[in-house]
């Protein structure tokens, strides 16, 4: 019964916190009073301006759109020159999770502190490109976890759209009558008593 | 959407079955099948046809496509074809998948039938995975989707519209953060300072 | 780094999508602390800093915004670890019926078994209210008939049974029947009978 | 006399917009199936039809009570009894799919009825979605508690809103001109046309008028 629609985060989208919770490089371009103890590498009191920090993109993101910036974000690493040419080279055979495990969302973010846009179109063309090589996995009735590994949490999330689709199917196929089942919830309860069960 | 919802409207479908009883019609809210006779030809929906079959009230009529020769033909046709061919039925697959569960006695060379749906399905999709490749790597928007059956539209869905979903919002994405919310995150700001002092 | 354990809290729902693991009052009241400490912290230096930019040349602008940030991120995890489990709460709602499992219930806050109690009701009442003929319960027919009876495999010791015709039978475990779908399709989900294919 | 004509002239005019009352009950059912598919669909919560699934629930107790007077032996006892069945599963999903939507969308559903003048709820939805609202708001003031005056409306300016840019496949009822395909590039749009018969993949933001219109349905 669950509404079936693409990732679309809100403000309670779990995804979205994960997502915005890993870091960027950034240099602060105000002292920041008191807040020393951000930066791990240095005990002082307050927080200069010139320091160079990582910090969370949830925080980033607040602090460098106003007015007068606190902070300069740059991009991180994996939207870099460097690895756009891999990425463009062959994108099926880039390990994403790797580079991160929110490689297009936290991407979307980020777009932003880049003033030639080539993390936009990066994004935009190694997903197009590997969306074929995502789409034949799901197709797969058999996954191969070492192939998954390799994925993002966006491209998992269209991955495992794709396969429901197809075991739906496939037993749709194979049996006369859908039989009627017990509730998600049902079954996972049961699983978790028998296992508090066991400990006594 | 799960298979057995595109059944559901597939079993509606009307299919020639012949009565081994003689009854007055039946009148189902959704219209009136009858009088039986028993030896007749009579039409009915799908779902009707396959419960007097378990009971063993009737013989089922294959339609007519579903022979071998007809479908050897059609097969051939999409294999050259580039674009999707016209299926003899919006619902082939649910009519082949319970007129041959049920009644494989009635309908002559039932294995083979299957055997050729399912390459006939088999082509059409990978004929459709590659479709969406190329819709996706050419950036399109929107695609004309003729002739693709529900079963076959709905076996790429969720991920198809999914996908497109994500390319348009990353076409589209302004950070939540962006200039929206300066004048929000100062307005709640100045609330914070505001109310604090006092 | 502030946040730090709104994420803790949020990563423990990332890992329980489809269960609610016992209310983390415990995680809670230590972001509640964190929250508290921003905002007195926030109070004091936004009373300073008024003074101090006339005196000193001191902006305290900087330390505000941060830690308003921060007070927000960590109402923001709070909300979601809510929200996210009173969508849980939901599903069991319609899963199980109005009657909390007392497993579950072990695990909820007062505060949930609240809402859940008023989610139940207004549900009933709306179901009841449907057409006009005492209307419809909608926790049934999920998934398109295909014949009126069913042959159903009993899990549990689960006693007697009335249909509605008023005949009445004994389930007892591995026992099977033949049964209206529409009878047994609740006990079905509940897992005390099993749909035989 | 005249103004009596006049009344029942009206009358008449007004039972043809209201193009349910001159359907057969298996065109009936045929709305409900299509009503049903539209909001299984569609991103966002359609107009309600309250009258179609009244209409429809009556059909199902008139054949309920037909069944009871035919005696056991009967064969077509068993397919009345099936018929009602699978049309109460279309019903039931129908209103359960609304319900989903409303709960997750509850302030931006109220929120836009207020500001419509055709409501898309029904009055027993708006009244359900009315004791969700509160029964939310109630559930984060507690949550919150802990520090009263904080700043935690942010949720409620942030608030659920379905993704009307989705992607849906339709099938025209009859021609259609002009839908306008936003390319997600700016003012780069494209105008597409869709013959009576065709099926879509399209964006939904730019065919939801026609839907709900019923020049095109979702499939």
């Amino acid at each position: 019964m669950p509404l079936q629609t693409a990732y679309y985060p809100d403000y309670f989208a779990v995804d979205d916190i994960l997502a915005t919770q890993d870091r960027i490089p950034c240099t602060f371009l105000q002292d920041a009073v008191k807040l020393g103890k951000l930066n791990p590498a240095e005990e002082q009191a307050d927080l200069k301006a010139g320091t160079n920090i990582e910090l969370p993109l949830w925080l980033v993101a607040d602090i460098t759109t106003t007015r007068q910036p606190v902070v300069a974000p740059s991009l991180p690493k994996m939207y870099k020159e460097g690895n756009r040419e891999i990425l463009k080279a062959d994108p099926c055979a880039v390990d994403l999770h790797k580079l991160s495990t929110h490689f297009y969302e936290l991407g979307l973010y980020v777009k932003q502190f880049d003033p030639r846009e080539s993390v936009a179109e990066i994004l935009l063309q190694t997903f197009t490109l590997r969306l074929r090589f995502v789409m034949d996995l799901s197709d797969n009735t058999v996954s191969n976890p070492s192939v998954m590994q390799k994925l993002d949490r966006l491209e998992r999330s269209v991955f495992k759209s794709g396969h429901d689709a197809k075991m739906k199917l496939v037993s749709w196929l194979k049996v006369s009558e859908m039989p009627l089942e017990a509730a998600s919830m049902v079954v996972n309860h049961k699983k978790r008593k028998r296992v508090d069960d066991d400990l006594f | 959407m799960d298979p057995e919802e595109v059944e559901f409207l597939g079993e509606k479908h009307l299919v020639s079955i012949v009565p081994s009883f003689t009854s007055e019609s039946v009148h189902l809210i959704q219209g009136d099948y009858g009088p039986f006779r028993a030896g007749l030809p009579i039409r009915v929906p799908l779902w009707v046809a396959v419960n007097l079959k378990q009971q063993k009230r009737c013989r089922i009529q294959p339609p007519e496509w579903m022979d071998v020769d007809t479908l050897e033909l059609i097969k051939t046709d999409e294999k050259l074809s580039r674009v999707f061919t016209k299926m003899p039925s919006e619902f082939y697959m649910v009519e082949v998948k319970q007129l041959l569960g049920c009644a494989s006695d009635d309908i002559p060379r039932a294995d083979e039938i299957r055997t050729i749906v399912k390459d006939i399905w088999d082509i059409r999709m990978s004929k459709l995975r590659s479709s969406i490749d190329l819709l996706v790597k050419n950036h399109e928007m929107y695609a004309a989707v003729d002739n693709l059956t529900m079963m076959e539209i709905n076996s790429m869905r969720p991920l198809l519209p999914h996908a497109l979903d994500h390319i348009y919002r990353m076409k589209t994405f302004q950070p939540n953060v962006g200039s929206q919310s300066q004048t929000m995150s100062f307005s709640t700001h100045s609330r914070v300072s505001t109310s604090f002092q006092s | 780094m502030f946040g730090e354990k709104a994420y803790l809290l949020i990563k423990e729902l990332d890992r329980n999508r489809d269960s609610l693991p016992p209310y983390n009052t415990e995680l809670l009241s230590e972001i509640h602390n964190e929250v508290k400490q921003l905002v007195t912290e926030n109070q004091e230096d936004a009373n300073v800093s008024e003074q101090s930019r006339l005196v000193e040349n001191v902006s305290y602008v900087p330390t505000l915004k941060i830690r308003h940030a921060a007070i927000k991120r960590n109402i923001r995890c709070i909300l979601a670890y809510h929200y996210n489990r009173l969508k849980c709460l939901k599903t069991i709602r319609w899963q199980f019926g109005s009657i909390l499992p007392p497993e579950v219930k072990a695990n909820l806050s007062q505060a949930e078994i609240d809402f859940f109690s008023k989610y139940s009701s207004s549900l009933m009442q709306y179901m009841r209210g449907i057409g006009d003929d005492g209307g419809v319960n909608l926790a049934v027919n999920l998934k398109p008939p295909k014949s009126l009876y069913i042959e159903v495999r009993c899990v549990v010791d689960y006693g007697q049974l009335e249909l509605t015709d008023g005949s009445a039978l004994l389930l007892k475990k591995n026992s099977r029947h033949h049964l209206p779908r529409t009878e047994c399709e609740e006990l079905i989900r509940q897992g005390v009978l099993e749909h035989v294919v | 006399m005249d103004e009596d004509t006049d009344d029942i002239l009206n009358n008449i005019i007004d039972d043809d917009d209201d193009a349910n009352i001159q359907m057969t009950p298996a065109e009936l059912i045929q709305k409900m199936e299509e009503i049903w598919i539209n909001e299984k669909f569609a991103p966002e919560l359609l107009p309600h039809e309250q009258e179609i699934v009244d209409l429809v629930l009556s059909q199902i107790s008139a054949m309920e009570d037909n069944v009871e007077t035919l005696p056991s032996a009967d064969f077509k006892k068993g397919f009345y009894q099936l018929e009602i069945d699978r049309i109460r599963f279309v019903v039931t999903s129908y209103l359960r799919q609304r319900l989903e939507k409303i709960e997750t969308y509850v302030l931006h559903v109220l929120k836009e009825d207020e500001e419509r003048e055709e409501a898309y709820l029904s009055e027993a939805e708006q009244q359900f979605a009315l004791k969700y609202k509160e029964a939310l708001e109630e559930h984060f003031d507690n949550a919150t508690m802990f520090y009263p005056g904080l700043p935690f409306e942010d949720w409620k300016s942030n608030f659920v809103r379905p993704n009307m840019n989705s992607f849906v496949f339709l099938k025209a009822k009859s021609n259609v001109e002009g839908v306008v395909v936003d390319r997600g590039q700016g003012d780069d749009n494209e105008i597409v046309d869709i013959k009576a018969g065709s099926q879509m993949l399209i964006s939904y933001k730019g065919v939801s008028d026609l839907i709900k219109k019923g020049d095109l349905r979702l499939i």
